[in-house]
């Protein structure tokens, strides 16, 4: 499976046609220009698949649900055809040593050039004995990955942030893949799952320009990411105008209006889905009748609850009733002092005379 | 049971249609330069429209101004596509659909000949090839 | 801390109130109250700002009866207040403060900043830092009898002047009487028409009076020096005075800081209730207008406006009376805009127009400027008042900028024109 | 710590902590302040139509005669300001949202966009009136580092609020959690700061108008 990409897709029945096409859309997902589809078609249909290592550490499988769920070939599903995929636990048919072999063999044969993926948190707690593979640690695997990649790609929360392994009171103390890894390039890819176009996008821009997408300061591609949800959802001229479902079934539900009052992440949440949309474009969670939870978003779990609009407390608040039994305490002793104070300078108060008005000496 | 009987009714535009946004008319010249740049270097180019801030009106208003050609192109690979030439030869309207028919990208492209349409000379050396097969195999069954 | 410090914070800690902190708490330093300062539009100088005139007064709150202040004070952060500071305060509390109280009707947040310079004024007095003319005075009325010095003999001379100019006999020390009159020094010595005009409205009203002869001075320097003991002891005199001869009424004279101090101070610096009523001349004169009693023979012809005395009118509570009473003499009585709680100070209020220095009397000057320029604007003669001080403030004024403006007290003006 | 949990921070620890503080700070000074007491007014009262405590907590809230004309810029923009901060904290739908969780009481809210208007307006108005404080020569001459301080205190979350809701200078998690934490800072320099005359305005209108409503005179 070491010929051009556009020879397999071949084998799979994917005309250059529909892969042209593909490439116009992605491009046009990643905000290039229209040239820049035809550009990345000529490229990648030339390009030899590079070999991919897939670890999954601390993680629910979720990420690959998203990426392999599309069941005929569509931009999602492509992901798979761009690459050479050359361990990953879920899908390949290998297991026990053999998976092990495979795996080495791939970091020698194309050591300096693989990508690695990674899905899932890496525990440091108890010497990272919280996740193992074959009796090695997480944090173990992925630095010997690591060192011999030329890239990372982080996806999915979880790899990209700590994800909800990480979430109060993070048990197994897990950290993200950048907390470990510092001296490869590193693309985060979050969300719960992930939008499977975006790694595309990053495939194809990593086939046909040879780097990385810019990224933004969390390392998120900046094409996909660049937005937040709030800022291109459908439902947004409801918010302006002060219109928002209360409850899930109230009239404002029913006339799907904005959801912030419901707990809505999309103000604070940097993702794609209000464009891309999901299920092969069918549907998004806001357009579902559901707030963003903000999953895409470094500790999303911990930000103050689902269901909470942004405007509200986090938590419950705590210190009001004894900041003003304090308060109030500290009030009635100043309160009783000034008035002891103010006694006691009556008490003592001497009758003012003619002599007291002269200019003192 | 269709999706309908479900009494919750999304709205996907707030009541009243949003008019035009004013970004329409400036593609028009947009275009009407790529036009000229074609006749002159023969360089074709596109409008990415889905990357512009148009409203569903202002992609209305835009189709009707630059009206319908002579010729229509369905493309069926991974969903439908159609690649319509507009009143102005040259300026084709190109929609690409997904296998569920919903709107994945959409252009307005400047060429002779959308790129999408020509054969791609790999692709016809195959056509070639089958039909070498073909001859061979008639010859045959003429035998 | 000096001794007579001590006695300012010892003092100040006294009188400083829920109101007093109410106030400095409220202050958001818009310097509205400015603008309602004849000492500050008059000379546009920033430090008659009239909160300014009470800052020291704000830090010994702050620093004795705030939690935050005494903790500051505690560790040294605080700035407590010196002599010298007070030193340069008193042109502030005593030259440019007349208490007029205009400051304490604009102010948005409500502060009653005429309130706090009287509360000031008594830490101001107990530590010397007092203008030696007002200071003379207060020893003048504690030591002798009023501030002008004047003994019995000397008014009971002016009554029998009167008595003679009148054909009315003047009645002192009666027991029994409906009123006990008050008169007030400058009305003794500059103006005894006022006496006459009295009188001759008792009379006409069959109203039985009496003057005492030993509580016949109304005016009380100690409130204007800020010494509630010492107004304590002056107003004594005439609270003893009025029960001994067992009045109903007390008559308030055409003085306005007498009738702050008889009718609002007096009660609270006795620490009781009268037993009789105070009552200013012009609200009986009111009162005799509207029972028929007060009918004019004539009328005033010449153009002429009222000045409001600020102690009787906006801090006095005397609204209605002056106007009804003016409309009642005067054919071309001229209402002003700023009038009747509005009124703007004649300068030499709350003891002002006893400081003699030379920059008192410059900046009293300038301060006239407003009243100047209502007369002007009025483009009248006559300015009648009811105040004593007022009149002789704007007497001073109006010599100083040499204008030819008659002033005359309403009472008498009204006794010029009484039915005979 | 990134922004996201800087905004849980401020919503979360942050928002307790102010609004404590600011709870405690009203509470002791309000006491301190009103235990202090006076004593009765002695002196027959004299009554007057449209004189007392509470008439005057209503009538200062107006232009007294002929002030409007001595200090326009004081009050058109003291106007303008306070009640653009009224109309943004009490309409704006985020805020609604806010005193409701905290209290149960809610209200329809104002357009976003009126509401962006306002808060545009609201800051001119501040800073004409910074302005005002800057040249005014009374003004300039009261003010202390504490009239500076307050200002900014009180324009910050207007600021930010604003600019978050543009998307401007800073990405609108970070603004937001900015615009949270600028808005604990004021609750809680408020009890402290002359900011306080939120609450005691009323106390030092009513007592003035009530100790002048004895005398007669409405104030």
């Amino acid at each position: 499976m070491q010929g051009p990409l556009i020879d397999t897709l071949a084998r799979q029945g994917v005309s250059r046609r529909t892969f042209l096409k593909y490439c116009a859309t992605l491009a046009s997902m990643m905000a290039l220009p229209p040239a820049a589809g035809r550009a990345m078609a000529e490229a990648m249909a030339a390009a030899r698949r590079p070999s991919v290592i897939w670890l999954p550490f601390q993680e629910c499988t979720g990420c690959t649900e998203s990426f392999t769920r599309s069941h005929s070939p569509t931009l999602e599903g492509m992901i798979f055809d761009m690459i050479s995929l050359d361990y990953q636990e879920t899908l390949m048919a290998a297991a026990g040593h053999q998976a092990e072999e495979a795996r080495h063999t791939a970091m020698r044969d194309n050591a300096g050039k693989y990508l690695l993926i990674v899905d899932g948190s890496i525990p440091l707690g108890v010497d990272g004995a919280y996740s193992c593979i074959g009796g090695r640690s997480n944090v173990d695997l992925l630095q010997e990955a690591a060192a011999g990649a030329a890239a990372v790609i982080a996806v999915g929360t979880c790899a990209a942030y700590g994800g909800i392994p990480k979430a109060n009171p993070n048990p197994t103390g897990a950290v993200s893949v950048s907390d470990i890894v510092k001296d490869k390039p590193i693309v985060n890819i979050p969300g719960c799952p992930p939008i499977p176009v975006v790694m595309t996008g990053v495939l194809a821009h990593y086939l046909t320009f040879g780097s990385l997408p810019e990224l933004d300061d969390k390392g998120r591609p900046k094409a996909f990411f660049g937005e937040t949800i709030h800022d291109r959802c459908y439902r947004r001229p409801f918010y302006d105008q002060g219109k928002f479902a209360k409850t899930f079934d109230d009239e404002g539900a029913r006339r799907g209006w904005c959801l912030f009052e419901l707990g809505c992440k999309g103000p604070v949440t940097y993702n794609a889905c209000a464009t891309v949309k999901w299920n092969g474009g069918t549907s998004w969670p806001v357009e579902s009748g559901h707030g963003c939870l903000g999953c895409s978003e470094p500790d999303f779990w911990d930000a103050g609850g689902f269901y909470k609009a942004l405007s509200v407390p986090a938590d419950p608040l705590g210190f009001t009733a004894a900041a003003a039994m304090v308060g109030a305490g500290a009030g009635v002793a100043g309160g009783f002092a000034n008035r002891a104070k103010k006694s006691t300078a009556k008490k003592t108060h001497e009758p003012v005379t003619l002599d007291d008005l002269e200019v003192p000496k | 049971m269709t999706l309908d009987v479900i009494p919750i009714h999304v709205a996907n535009q707030p009541p009243g249609e949003p008019g035009l946004s004013g970004n329409a008319p400036p593609l028009l010249r947009e275009v009407a330069e790529q036009v000229r740049r074609l006749l002159e270097s023969g360089e074709p180019s596109a409008i990415d429209l889905s990357a512009l801030p148009l409203t569903s009106a202002d992609l209305d208003w835009l189709q009707e101004k630059l009206g319908a050609g002579e010729i229509a192109v369905t493309l069926q690979a991974g969903g439908e596509s159609t690649l319509d030439e507009t009143a102005c030869p040259g300026v084709w309207w190109v929609t690409h659909r997904n296998e569920q028919g919903a709107v994945t990208s959409q252009f307005i492209e400047v060429a002779f000949v959308p790129e999408l349409v020509k054969a791609h000379p790999e692709d016809v050396a195959i056509g070639l090839e089958t039909l070498a097969f073909m001859i061979s195999d008639h010859q045959g069954d003429a035998d | 801390m000096s001794a007579s410090l001590n006695k300012v914070t010892q003092t100040l800690k006294e009188v400083i109130d829920a109101p007093i902190a109410s106030y400095f708490e409220s202050c958001v330093h818009c310097g509205l109250c400015a603008e309602a300062c004849l000492f500050y539009t008059e000379t546009g100088d920033p430090k008659y700002t009239p909160i300014h005139k009470v800052e020291p007064l704000r830090r010994v709150y702050e620093q004795e009866y705030t939690l935050l202040g005494r903790l500051m004070k505690m560790v040294g952060l605080s700035k407590p207040i010196t002599d010298d500071e007070l030193e340069q305060w008193q042109e502030l509390v005593y030259d440019s403060c007349t208490m007029c109280g205009r400051c304490s009707l604009v102010c948005p947040v409500g502060n009653d900043i005429v309130y706090m310079i009287r509360k000031f004024r008594e830490g101001m007095a107990v530590s010397g830092h007092v203008p030696d003319g007002i200071r003379s005075a207060t020893r003048r009325t504690v030591e002798i009898g009023g501030p002008m010095g004047l003994k019995w003999p000397a008014v009971a001379n002016v009554l029998k002047h009167a008595e003679e100019n009148t054909g009315l006999t003047i009645p002192v020390d009666k027991e029994g009487a409906d009123y006990l009159v008050l008169l007030s020094s400058m009305e003794i010595v500059n103006y005894p028409e006022y006496i006459e005009a009295l009188a001759k409205v008792f009379h006409k009203a069959g109203i039985s009076f009496t003057l005492a002869s030993d509580a016949f001075e109304a005016t009380n320097a100690g409130i204007q020096i800020g010494a509630s003991d010492i107004a304590r002891v002056i107003v004594s005199r005439i609270v003893d005075a009025a029960e001994r001869l067992k009045v109903k009424y007390v008559l308030s004279p055409e003085c306005g800081h007498a009738y702050m101090a008889i009718r609002w101070e007096g009660p609270n610096l006795i620490g009781r209730p009268y037993g009789f009523k105070v009552v200013h001349v012009l609200e009986l004169l009111d009162q005799l207008r509207q029972e028929g009693l007060l009918k004019m023979k004539d009328t005033f012809k010449d153009p002429l406006i009222l000045h409001d005395p600020c102690q009787i009118v906006r801090r006095g509570g005397v609204l209605q009376a002056p106007d009804a009473l003016i409309r009642q003499v005067a054919e071309n009585y001229i209402p002003i805009a700023d009038q009747q709680k509005w009124n703007w100070c004649c300068g030499g209020g709350g003891g002002a127009s006893a400081i003699h220095t030379e920059e008192a009397e410059a900046l009293r000057a300038r301060a006239f400027g407003v009243k100047k320029r209502q007369i002007e604007a009025a483009g009248v003669g006559t300015v009648v008042t009811f105040c004593a001080n007022c009149r002789i403030t704007m007497e001073e004024a109006l010599d100083h900028y040499e204008m030819n403006t008659k002033l005359i007290g309403l009472t008498e003006l009204l006794a010029e024109h009484l039915e005979d | 710590m990134n922004e996201l949990q800087l905004l849980t921070w401020a919503r979360g620890p942050g928002l307790d902590i102010a609004v404590g503080i600011f709870v405690l700070g009203v509470l002791w000074r309000l006491i301190e302040i009103y235990t202090l007491g006076r004593k009765k007014d002695l002196a027959a009262p004299r009554r007057a139509a449209g004189a007392s405590g509470l008439h005057t907590v209503f009538r200062r809230s107006l232009a007294p005669p002929g002030m409007l004309k001595r200090s326009p810029v004081s009050y058109i923009g003291g106007y303008t300001f306070h009640i653009g901060l009224a109309i943004i904290v009490f309409l704006g739908a985020p805020h609604i949202l806010l005193i409701s969780n905290l209290t149960g009481l809610s209200w329809p809210a104002l357009p976003a966009q009126l509401i962006d208007l306002v808060a545009v307006v609201t800051m001119a108005a501040m800073l004409v009136m910074l302005f005002d404080r800057i040249t005014k020569p009374a003004k300039r001459f009261l003010s202390t580092f504490e009239d500076w301080f307050t200002w900014t205190v009180t324009f910050l979350p207007v600021l930010t609020g604003w600019l978050a809701v543009q998307h401007l200078l800073l990405p609108y998690t970070t603004m937001l959690a900015l615009h949270i934490l600028s808005a604990e800072i004021l609750l809680i320099v408020l009890p402290f700061t002359k900011l306080f005359h939120a609450f005691t305005l009323f106390g030092s209108r009513w007592y003035n108008g009530s100790a002048n409503a004895r005398k007669g005179v409405p104030v």
